[in-house]
């Protein structure tokens, strides 16, 4: 941990970066995400197996920008969300100096792009175990069961919209939902509007999440909304071979294709 | 009127909600729902989830709903048809097992929405619920009802207050006349309770802050968007912290409607959203998150006590639970209250 | 308010039939904003058409809905009648009562509640649409023809003759198609050759035409007025400008036994060769597969005795690539192939021929110099029988329409045989003779009655050798049927007209939809027969559907007067039905966050980056932007759009949604 | 009660389906009427709320239906399409939304027997499962005369 504090502290000195996003301790057992602008903040830095969150939203923060030069502590997902969002235009190659904690505790300083995408190529991004069978558990019901499943999870969201906030991918301006003219979703959160909302936020994350669950962390009423994109993940890769997050200029698997593109369904 | 102490014993708790149930009484009460706490209407009590520190969301719901009709209308070839909606087409409500927070949180509300010339569909509905509120024994790290003017046993709002003065036994202080209405269906269970030193039952939640200072920090802090930016760097504009709330009151209302009819509906909306400020030039006032989180401070911590002569809120501590990223009221107000101005 | 105006029309019986229009007309005036609706007997009629203006002028219409046929009939008719009363084009939409709902359903009410509901729905769309401009397009004026037979042929001699640059493209060595391997054309019997030659050299000698033999279509961009073609040149192992045509090297190739195509096979030619003597070019191409030098690697006698030295072993292919405003399909048809009738022993016996063989010995430029000799020993032959519908009419073999040529050739199989064996006898199995058109009836009537060719009705069964016969079976329906057995010296099969090879893959390369016999489809059986719904893409000759000579002309003029309409004008305006991205004020500038997903799904480059610059000249944001000249209004850009900031004209997001909202909300 | 009427809406490809369903009129094959058709640039045009949409608002089923692969008159618009139906299919399943009211479909220009065969088939289909209750259930709440507060 101090090997991090000792490169933040540096290389705010060195003026290489005006502020690092990173870990610090939160109220009570939790952690939260801090801004280190001084040699004195870069102190609080902390690193340990309850730092999960994924940081790289952060990047996309107007105010977090306007702080200059930026680096971050990222995670795995934080890595892959990065990926994705250079394939998409929202932040150019070395535009962020990005640290790593290995799993010895050591730093690995990612200079470029390409040094992600390389290490990305050997390291594990899948679903948890706990994730698959939850998604395996809910396809082996009927489809009335899952309806009645989603509808009674569905009915408790307020529309607080902390997964959207929360989600490193959902960083547009002018969401569907904020679009009126027409209301594809209604506003309410009533349960059309809440099945609407929620299915709309797992299409455009279709092929683009790279299943960090910071959607079902942040959800004050505890909706599993992770499995929503989450079950999407596997047939997506294995019916377009396209995985998010893993190449700063892979295309979506949703804006591409491939003529022999199997399916069973059309007539 | 003179509060009134009684005692009932726990096991005859069960009958309460059998016979306010049986007098046409709705009970919405603390139900547990998985990892969360919702307020929901329930038929008898083991329905009802007593051990919980604080329901996830508040119980402004009973006079608040997340959403609420307020009119329909039909669109005809004439023009647009109306269709009032009677804010009094609600049943007596009772509001059972909240904590004192909850209760009190009401006062914010009955000032917002009891400005003149009155907010019907939330007042009808206030005046037909009946709280009966259980004084708290547990408070966590969150919880700071004591340095914003409440407590764990804290009576106001309440129309009756329940407190656990043993295993077998609770105490019932009927507060108000709606409250004495309600004892009235279980009188025959109560018995005179004499002197009780509550204060003993209760939680020990420390004062963390000085509150007028804090309300006059605010205040002059204004034009700091130093402290602002530095408290909410990491607040990603999402409306958790407000839909918990017990005092947050800010609505939006929006039509819902295809080409025959439609209705309109009232929604509880967010200062913490962008949108929430955003003009239809483009124009946003609050540009920034920091703005934001700086309107939400000041509304209840300077513009209530100014213009309402009450604080905007109850110090439940819900808003920090609920917060994605730790985003601590708690320990952001201290941190104003440690300001030298 | 809206002012929307509902005109249903009865298409004389056509609509009225089943659905009672005045009730139509009568529950669509109570729908909010209807000021005006009334029901007609033909909407698109001068009078029904008058009626439209005049509503629109007293009514003060801001928007009319057209109850009648499909929009892809009359959506035109009627918008333009609307722009001429002064209401913009584009505020005018068509139910589709007649090809969607009256023509499908019974008489009865659910058929006039669905009328009802097409119409609410375009009253609701109609009040979403907005006034639209039409979009100007420059135009590329050279088009370029696929296939160098007589369609082809006769398209681009017109179009080169109004003045404008035809590039022509043919994939065999020398133009001319099926028609050139004809001997004598119905009803005239004059000789192919000689009225198709000319022509050929006409199109070499054009100053508008450029000729690319040998060579094919591999991809076409753009769209009507700015196709981009690619065209691969197939070497010909030739240096074109300094190959004379003396055709020594054709005479001294080793190779000389190669069956040849052009003959069907009746003849042989050389590994070097010029498919036949009038050939356009007439400069010999090398058929690589079989000649000595690419198989074993030595050889080279053409290059040794070729005296300007014109041989290029090394010659690789050429990759052209072409601007053009139209494309003209000509690509023509095929035969069906021997293996097809095993039962006719095509294939089998070599004195079973298809009627294209036939026309080679008929030839007098043929493999027999224009004697009728059988195949297989050069005798010749007695007893003739003719099989017509080989193919067509039979469902069981797949092919349910008719080749429409085949009574016609056959008949002047039957004369030519007989004008030049006098004393032999001609059969013909038929199963009913159609010979509508000028001079054709009276041309088989001669075939039967002067040249005494035996025609009988009925099919044959089957054909088999026996003694050096070939035993014709099958039954005269006309004499109840009664079996009949000919021992005839050869067979002639009228073998149907089929879709060319690579039609199908043609088809996808330029985007135009083909029916399921792969012959292309035209975009209106009566009214848009030469064009495709491929705007700028037409159609000349048989490779719409089998036709004769003339018909093909015909088309192909047709074709060509379509393409020099088109390009009449330096400019073609387009339908403005095209993407749009949405601008705001700043700070806001547009909802697109510049993703850019758009820009991958787009099949025309169409999506630009925009940056919006601040005084000081930084980026501060970088937006999608569309170019209306390229965007051909697929709307693919749309539904992929998370922000919704772009949307598309004529289809808007407010318009779809409003569809389905007054649909399924009575 | 009355027999049930399903209410099919259908999404199509203006350059294929809907010139083949031109073409089922014009050979005048029959076909239920129950199915309504909206019009569509391209398949690639057709977003998947405007098929929640339809659902919502009361519909019991959904055709959708553009060009053959290698068909589209806009050279690709059909493969996004299937690729985004691909996985739109599999949402709606696992979020409990029957896939079986759901009928995609290839019809060309030329096929207007198969565009006759699609609709009935679909209408037989949905005939059998009957009106789409458990989502309209829910997606008109708000505009019938029930409340929709949370709380009671």
């Amino acid at each position: 941990m101090n090997e991090l504090k000792n490169k933040v502290t540096q290389l705010l000195n060195d003026k290489a970066i005006d502020v690092f996003i990173g870990y610090g301790q939160g109220s009570a057992d939790r952690i939260r995400a801090i801004f280190v602008r001084t040699a004195e903040q870069a102190g609080n830095l902390i690193f340990n197996a309850s730092c999960t969150q994924n940081l790289a939203g952060y990047l996309l923060k107007h105010e977090v920008k306007h702080l200059g030069k930026l680096g971050i502590l990222a995670n795995t997902a934080a890595l892959r969300s990065m990926m994705q969002l250079a394939s998409e235009f929202q932040i150019r190659d070395s535009e962020v100096l990005v640290l790593f904690v290995n799993p010895d505790g050591s730093l690995t300083e990612f200079s470029s792009f390409i040094s992600i995408e390389t290490f990305l190529g050997s390291t594990d991004t899948g679903i948890t175990a706990d994730e698959k069978s939850r998604i395996e558990k809910l396809e082996a019901m009927t489809v009335k069961e899952r309806w009645e499943f989603w509808n009674t999870e569905f009915e408790k969201c307020i529309k607080c919209y902390a997964c959207r906030a929360a989600c490193p991918m959902c960083y547009c301006h002018r969401c569907t939902t904020d679009v009126n003219q027409p209301q594809w979703i209604p506003v309410a959160s009533h349960e059309r509007g809440n099945l609407d909302y929620h299915l709309m936020r797992a299409m455009h994350l279709a092929g683009r999440c790279v299943n960090c669950g910071e959607c079902a962390n942040a959800c004050p009423m505890d909706i599993p909304l992770n499995l929503l994109t989450y079950q999407l993940i596997e047939p997506i890769k294995a019916d377009f071979g396209a995985t998010a997050g893993m190449k700063a200029d892979a295309m979506y698997a949703l804006s591409t294709f491939k003529p022999e593109d199997k399916e069973n369904f059309i007539i | 009127m003179e509060k009134e102490l009684k005692k009932l014993k726990y096991s005859d708790l069960s009958k309460l909600i059998e016979r306010f149930g049986s007098q046409g009484y709705a009970v919405l009460a603390p139900v547990h729902k998985g990892k969360i706490v919702e307020i929901e209407a329930v038929q008898s009590l083991d329905a009802i989830a007593l051990d919980v520190l604080l329901s996830t969301q508040s119980a402004k719901k009973a006079a608040f709903p997340k959403v609420e009709k307020v009119l329909e209308y039909t669109l005809e070839k004439a023009g647009v048809k109306q269709q009032a909606i009677d804010p009094g087409a609600y049943g007596e409500t009772i509001l059972f097992g909240v904590r004192p927070c909850d209760a009190s949180g009401f006062k914010s509300l009955d000032a917002i929405f009891g400005e003149a010339p009155g907010d019907q569909f939330y007042l009808r509905k206030k005046e037909k619920t009946t709280i009966i509120s259980f004084s708290c024994p547990t408070a966590d790290e969150y919880c700071f009802c004591t340095s914003v003017g409440g407590g764990p046993g804290n009576t106001e709002g309440s129309d009756l207050q329940i407190t656990a003065i043993s295993k077998e036994e609770l105490l019932v202080e009927i507060l108000t006349e709606k409250g004495k209405k309600v004892s009235s269906l279980f009188a025959d269970l109560l018995t005179d309770a004499g002197e009780v030193d509550k204060a003993k039952f209760l939680a020990d939640v420390k004062v963390v802050f000085e509150l007028d200072s804090v309300v006059q920090k605010t205040t002059s802090s204004f034009n700091n968007m130093e402290l602002w930016l530095d408290q909410s760097l990491r607040c990603i504009g999402c409306g958790a912290c407000a839909f918990v709330c017990p005092t947050c009151a800010c609505f939006d209302f929006q039509d819902e409607q295809n080409t025959k009819k439609g209705v309109r509906l009232r929604l509880w909306d967010s200062c913490g959203f962008s949108l929430f400020t955003l003009h239809t030039s483009g124009h946003n006032p609050r540009e920034v998150q920091s703005q934001r989180w700086r309107q939400r401070l000041m509304h209840k911590f300077s513009y209530m006590p100014e213009q309402l002569k009450v604080v905007g809120c109850e110090g439940c501590g819900r808003c920090s639970r609920a917060c994605p990223v730790d985003m601590n009221v708690k320990e952001h107000l201290t941190s104003i209250g440690q300001l030298t101005i | 308010m809206p002012r929307i105006g509902v005109f249903v029309c009865h298409c004389g019986e056509n609509i009225s039939a089943t659905v009672n229009c005045e009730k139509v007309a009568k529950i669509s005036s109570e729908l909010k904003g209807v000021e005006f609706s009334t029901d007609y007997k033909y909407m698109c009629s001068d009078p029904g058409q008058t009626m439209l203006k005049e509503a629109i002028k007293e009514h003060k219409l801001d928007g009319v809905v057209v109850a009648a046929c499909s929009p892809r009939m009359h959506e035109p008719t009627f918008r333009k009648a609307c722009a001429e009363a002064g209401l913009n084009p584009y505020l005018c939409e068509m139910s589709n009562i007649r090809e969607h709902c009256s023509w499908v359903h019974p008489k009865d009410d659910l058929t006039t509640e669905k009328a009802e509901d097409l119409v609410r729905v375009m009253v609701e769309k109609v009040k979403k649409n907005k006034p639209l401009n039409s979009i100007k397009v420059p135009v590329t004026k050279t088009a370029l023809v696929i296939g160098g037979g007589v369609a082809g042929i006769q398209a681009a001699l017109d179009i080169a003759n109004c003045g404008h640059k035809v590039i022509m493209v043919e994939k065999q060595p020398s133009i001319g198609g099926h028609m050139s391997q004809l001997s004598e054309t119905f009803p005239t019997l004059d000789c192919s050759q000689c009225i198709l030659t000319p022509r050929m050299v006409e199109i070499a000698q054009h100053p508008n035409i450029t000729l690319f033999t040998y060579a094919e279509v591999e991809k076409v961009d753009g769209f009507i007025g700015n196709f981009k073609v690619t065209i691969r040149k197939k070497s010909k192992s030739l240096d074109e400008h300094l190959c004379t045509g003396c055709g020594l090297c054709t005479t001294k190739c080793p190779q000389k036994k190669i069956p040849n195509e052009f003959e069907r096979g009746l003849g042989y030619r050389p590994a070097i060769y010029v498919p036949f003597p009038q050939a356009v070019p007439n400069k010999p191409v090398i058929d690589r597969e079989n000649c000595t030098y690419y198989i074993k690697g030595k050889c080279k006698v053409c290059e040794i005795v070729c005296p300007t030295k014109a041989i290029r072993f090394d010659q690789e292919d050429e990759i052209v690539e072409v601007d053009a405003g139209a494309i003209v399909l000509a690509t023509g048809f095929d035969v069906l192939q021997p293996d097809f009738f095993p039962e006719y022993g095509y294939g089998k016996y070599k004195d079973v021929i298809d009627g294209l063989q036939f026309e080679r010995l008929a030839s007098a430029s043929g493999p027999t110099l224009g004697e009728i000799r059988r195949p297989s020993d050069g005798q010749i032959p007695k007893k003739i029988v003719f099989v017509a519908c080989a193919g067509s009419r039979d469902p069981a073999k797949g092919i349910e329409y008719c080749s429409k040529i085949c009574c016609m050739y056959t008949a002047k199989h039957a004369m030519l045989y007989k004008h030049k064996v006098h004393d032999g006898t001609p059969y013909v199995f038929y199963m009913d003779i159609r010979a509508g058109g000028k001079m054709y009836e009276e041309f088989v009537r001669r075939a039967i009655v002067e040249d005494e060719t035996h025609y009988i009705r009925g099919r044959v069964s089957t054909i088999y050798e026996k003694n050096g016969k070939l035993i014709v079976k099958g039954a005269d329906t006309l004499m109840g049927a009664q079996p009949i057995e000919i021992e005839a010296d050869m067979v002639v099969l009228a073998t149907a007209g089929v879709a060319s090879k690579g039609a199908e893959a043609l088809a996808q390369t330029v985007h135009v939809s083909y029916d399921s016999y792969k012959f292309f489809a035209e975009a209106h059986p009566k009214l848009k027969p030469v064009e495709t719904n491929t705007a700028g893409i037409f159609l000349a000759g048989a490779c719409q559907a089998p036709k004769d000579i003339p018909e093909s002309v015909a088309a192909a003029s047709g074709a060509a007067v379509k393409v020099a309409a088109l390009f009449s004008n330096s400019e073609l305006t387009r339908e403005p039905l095209v993407a749009v991205v949405n601008r705001q004020a700043p700070p806001v500038f547009s909802s697109c966050v510049g993703c850019f997903l758009c820009q991958s799904v787009c099949p025309y480059l169409a999506i630009e980056r925009e940056e919006i610059k601040n005084r000081n000249g930084e980026v501060i944001k970088t937006l999608a932007k569309v170019n209306e000249g390229l965007c051909q209004g697929c709307g693919t850009c749309v539904a992929l759009c998370r922000t919704k900031a772009i949307d598309i004209h004529g289809y808007s997001n407010q318009q779809v949604y409003t569809e389905v909202m007054a649909l399924l909300n009575e | 009660m009355q027999e049930f009427e399903p209410k099919i809406v259908a999404f199509v490809c203006n350059w294929c389906t809907y010139a083949g369903a031109d073409l089922t009129g014009t050979s005048r094959i029959k076909y239920s009427a129950n199915v309504k058709i909206i019009r569509f640039p391209c398949t690639g045009r057709i977003d998947f709320m405007i098929l929640m949409k339809a659902f919502e608002n009361g519909a019991d089923g959904i055709i959708v239906s553009g060009c053959h692969p290698n068909d589209c008159h806009y050279s690709t618009g059909n493969f996004h399409a299937r690729r985004r139906w691909i996985v739109f299919r599999n949402l709606l399943n696992f979020t409990g939304i029957d896939t079986e009211r759901i009928q995609f479909s290839w019809v060309s220009a030329a096929e207007g027997f198969k565009w006759a065969d699609v609709v009935n088939n679909t209408v037989a289909r949905i005939n059998e499962m009957g009106p789409y209750e458990n989502y309209s259930k829910i997606a008109v709440s708000t505009l019938l005369n029930e409340e929709v507060d949370s709380n009671e």
